[in-house]
């Protein structure tokens, strides 16, 4: 049943959201602006027309959205939420943290909350304080949910099916800057992989280099340009983060460095260092993170490009790593 | 039809000894050791939770507050699985994963209490939305107190379920006190209903110490939900004749206040609306006996189960 | 008193002439590319704005949405300043660290634009809770969409201002939409004024495109928050004849909207009324001209200035 | 005009607060049951008595609560907020994260958010999974805010009034635990300390600790108990955090531990043991860290026991670490 389609990230996403409305009837997708509109990006267009009432746009009440997404799921539907931008999670926080992942384990296993919720983050040019942040870490320290990351289109298709046909809550943390990218070749229709893993996108001997999200093509740049030999692993899942992959590739290389988008304290990249040294891996040199300069993230273009770590940016750490 | 009244409120005054029987018993619990960490007991509020359970389907699902052992109770939960959970037995509920404030029984329609102020509201809205698909016929009703009213995501709620058209009950337990503040100091207009009935959600005022009238509002709010016509909201005003958790030195009353309440509380309304009627003193005694009773062998056996085993602590946090 | 209106409307004219010239400047920059990302306009909202600032005193303080260019305007802010702002010119209200969607200017009194739907609102609360300790005399005004009406902070912060008595004037500008959804879809009762009349809070429903029925609402709420009568509630009818955001396709409009809604737009039908009264179309012609070359020299000093120095982006985290 | 007085934590809070209240006028206290009824935990008993209107309760209404301090310290009043339990902070982590922490930075500096949000976190014997996080790794991947974390009566004292001075948004970290123990001899009405800083706890050569919070207690048993030579660093302050602090004390131990007991995974502890690996201070063995399970908190004393770190499983980390 698998074919290819030549599909943007954004087209990758709403193949796959189709998918599951055809495929599981106890999907439903619903957000602001999601169904009648087909989405403030566009990515979820057509599904309404084609889905009916499981399609519908919701009041701006995240608090009520997400809600609504752990009830239904606890009844046993399969909710696919939207919220526009990670930032505006936290105005609802309490229903992911305190709600959605405590549904299995605090019941002891006998109700599960099978939702997906869907957002998209990062800088933009000209994007406000409000609308640019990196919020994975703190999904990453609540226990209960899981976090993929695409960046993509096949991987945005992949592991949207995988999130949604998962039984616990996922959150999918899509990039706007992506959805309407060149197309590429996405191969859809086959078999829904179980979550977890890691894709390689560069391999080398000399360097590590962990990264995820939209940066992930900085990151392949920054290698390119400088030519060292680097193995650049891409954590599409990070939860579960798949530590075992990132140790075979420090052992062999003997230097590491995480890169994000995400400011550097208390970012995730300090959960990879600290995963890697624990393991008593060898390291031929002290660890390097890149992250945004710890700052909020401002409006004007030439000032976000002084906060937020640019190819150059990596590609000096690279090589300085490498030297090492 | 007045037979039938008569015994429609032996069995509400059953249901009701039972649940105070349960929360004497836990209290006692807590005071002994046996149960810890913050109790809130609903003595005194028992009518609305007998006079609503009773009138929902086995297919309805109920979300309550940290204040919800009766709400389970009346909801069919087995007091000695309360108890086990409140005492962190392996025949809890839960496993005493949840304990007082937090445990679930969805096998007989009680989808949980939750220890965020307003957060179970939203959840409702979403069992409810869950009904409009998978053909269950689903009223999903959840309660709160007076206070969550100034909590956001209750308005929220109660919007998506009004323009959706959810069959949702929101019953809110106007105790007049949150916590240890006065509801009537938090809010300009104390009549909470009309934040519903401003959303376009038929919403009624009642007394909540009635369990009748909570069975009469409760079976009209199902009715409305049948029809496709969505929310209803209940504003039942009742008292707490307990501290809000165990060990509130509840300071915070006025005068006399818990006295005038006690002479109120359903229990001794009720018994004494069928002394009037001419029942027996020992018939209504005999009630009381046989729900502390039946509470007494619960708690026995609830103690005398094992406590869960620490080794399956990690269990469940994934599939 | 006559000749007062009229002069009264010329000037009203005049600062909404201001503000459609800074969007329509504005939308044009954002096509050239000197300005990029999201940008929100009110062209056709202007009366609310005016309306409003018009009636504030000195003390007061706006809180506005990512919709906020002309209430700054409106506020004092000069435009060469917000301009400069949207250009990221170190001569911008903040640098460029604001940019479109949020930036401020409490030199003018404008605290400040803010991109998450609703969080304005309690933010207000607090600059009124302030008002009470610090003898400023201060009235705080939000204003915020149709629907930032079902984000639950709204909810919260109608109640706290209401039960605290506090100087807050709460302005919704109906538009009608929000984003690309139409707010009749998502509330089951159209009347969003009635959910702070149920809190109680004094709520009026105006024509939001006429700022002398705006100015007069906003003038009594002052008056009611002077007398520590706390808070009212002003939903202002008014039609955004532009898309949400520049791009923005309108898609969701039903056909004739807009045209009908032009018809409407407070400009238009502010110049109709003064004709009416016998205003020679030279005069309209000449304020017109007169806000057009005000922004015109605006941008064009904005442009002119230096890009706000890169080496600064770290300052200012903390103190 | 210093003098001393026998404190609980909870006294010690209490009078800080007193003074704060007394000495600076633009102060206001405010939240859920503070006022009239003086706390549900009784640390703020009094104050209403004695600064009237100043002090005051608040609905049930976090996001309206948290926007109150944030408008009221732009017009600069400083608001001191109290969030019952951390956990609650989600309804509202909008008001924290996209409004607190932006006011000073988006404004260039124009304006600022002088507030400080009191709140207490952790588990304690039956409390359930929504009353048990220690959520501190979510505050401190926010740039624009500052937290504090005391544990001991002084601490305490000298925080909250830090806190309070402080011109930026703090957040300080309690703990109910704590409230009632002993009272201690406290040192009040001194000067004022600028925020920052750590507390060395124990002294020793072979091992650091790093920690916070209330289970520095349990640390410092285990460090008592193993009698293993360690420094034991308190960092009362986790923002700013003193990695100065740390890494010279790390540089004599060679050996490294962090102890929290918020989970694991994307715990601050990850951020500790990335900064000190990256200093590239040289280390005789590969850093621990002791925190939580990844898990929720059951309800269950037997089970939260099993989740979270116990005297002994420090002890046990701490002589591993030692030994290698
Ligand atoms: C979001 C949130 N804020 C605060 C609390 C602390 N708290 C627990 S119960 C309660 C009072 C609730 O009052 P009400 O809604 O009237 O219910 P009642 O306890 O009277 O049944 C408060 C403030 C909480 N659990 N969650
Ligand atoms: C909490 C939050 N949710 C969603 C959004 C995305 N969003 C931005 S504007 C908007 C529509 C707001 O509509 P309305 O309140 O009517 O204001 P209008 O834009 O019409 O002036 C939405 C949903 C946001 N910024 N914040
Ligand atoms: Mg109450
Ligand atoms: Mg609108």
């Amino acid at each position: 049943m698998s074919e290819t389609a030549k599909l943007t990230y954004g087209g990758a996403i709403n193949a796959a959201l189709a998918r599951c409305l055809e495929q599981m009837p106890e999907t439903l997708l619903f957000g602001e602006d999601v169904a009648l509109p087909g989405g403030v990006h566009g990515v979820t267009r057509g599904l309404r027309k084609a889905y009916g009432e499981r399609v519908f746009d919701t009041p701006i009440s995240e608090t009520a959205m997400l809600g609504a997404a752990v009830g239904a799921s606890m009844m046993g539907r399969r909710p696919i939420v939207e919220i526009m931008w990670a930032d505006f999670m936290l105005v609802a926080f309490d229903q992911i943290v305190n709600q959605a992942a405590n549904v299995r384990y605090v019941s002891e296993g006998r109700l599960s909350a099978p939702m997906t919720i869907r957002t998209q983050q990062g800088n933009s040019p000209g994007a406000c304080a409000q609308h640019s942040q990196n919020l994975e870490a703190l999904l990453l320290h609540v226990p209960g949910i899981r976090v993929a990351m695409p960046s993509q289109a096949q991987d945005a298709y992949d592991l949207t099916l995988s999130a949604v046909a998962c039984d616990d809550p996922v959150v999918v943390i899509e990039n706007r800057t992506l959805y309407a990218g060149a197309k590429a070749e996405v191969q859809i229709g086959g078999p829904i992989a179980p979550i977890g893993g890691h894709r390689l996108r560069r391999a080398g001997d000399d360097v590590t280099v962990v990264t995820w999200g939209a940066i992930t093509s900085s990151v392949e740049a920054a290698v390119d340009a400088t030519g060292v030999s680097a193995d650049v692993i891409e954590a599409v899942w990070l939860n579960p983060f798949d530590t075992d992959g990132v140790l075979a590739s420090v052992r062999r290389t003997g230097r590491l460095m995480v890169v994000h988008e995400a400011n550097l304290t208390g970012g995730f990249g300090a959960e990879v260092v600290a995963r890697v040294v624990e393991s008593g891996v060898s390291l031929s040199a002290p660890p390097i993170r890149v992250g945004a300069r710890d700052s909020r993230i401002p409006a004007a273009v030439q000032l976000a490009k002084a906060i937020l770590p640019q190819t150059d940016d990596i590609a000096a750490a690279l090589r300085s790593l490498a030297a090492r | 039809m007045e037979g039938n009244v008569k015994d429609e409120q032996l069995a509400d005054l059953l249901s009701m000894w039972r649940i105070r029987a349960l929360e004497e018993t836990i209290l006692q619990l807590r005071l002994d050791g046996d149960v810890v960490g913050s109790v809130h007991l609903e003595n005194g509020q028992e009518a609305v939770a007998v006079g609503a359970c009773r009138t929902l389907r086995p297919q309805d699902a109920v979300f309550s507050t940290y204040r919800g052992h009766g709400w389970a109770m009346a909801r069919g939960v087995p007091a000695e699985k309360i108890l086990a959970e409140l005492l962190y037995r392996r025949t809890g509920v839960n496993g005493g994963r949840g304990g007082s404030a937090h445990f679930s029984a969805p096998e007989y329609g009680f989808y949980g209490e939750n220890s965020i102020v307003g957060a179970g509201a939203p959840i409702a809205v979403g069992a409810a939305l869950a009904a409009k698909f998978d053909g269950s016929g689903r009223v999903a009703l959840t309660v709160f107190g007076d206070g969550a009213m100034n909590q956001g995501g209750v308005s929220e709620a109660l919007n998506m379920a009004a323009a959706m058209d959810l069959p949702v009950v929101f019953i809110c337990e106007n105790n007049k006190y949150s916590e240890l503040t006065p509801i009537n100091d938090m809010v300009r207009n104390p009549d909470l209903s009309a934040r519903a009935h401003a959303l376009g959600i038929p919403a009624v005022r009642i007394d909540g110490n009635d369990a009748a009238q909570v069975a009469t509002a409760v079976g009209l709010a199902i009715m409305t939900a049948e029809h496709g016509r969505g929310p209803t909201f209940i504003e039942a005003f009742t008292r707490r004749i307990t501290g809000h958790y165990i060990g509130d030195a509840q300071m915070y009353r006025p005068a006399g206040e818990l006295e005038a309440d006690k002479k109120v509380e359903p229990i001794v309304r009720l018994k004494n609306a069928l002394a009037a009627q001419g029942v027996a003193a020992s018939t209504l005694e005999a009630v009381e006996q046989r729900a502390r009773t039946e509470i007494a062998t619960a708690a026995e056996r609830a103690l005398a189960a094992p406590l869960t085993d620490p080794s399956t602590a990690r269990e469940h946090l994934y599939v």
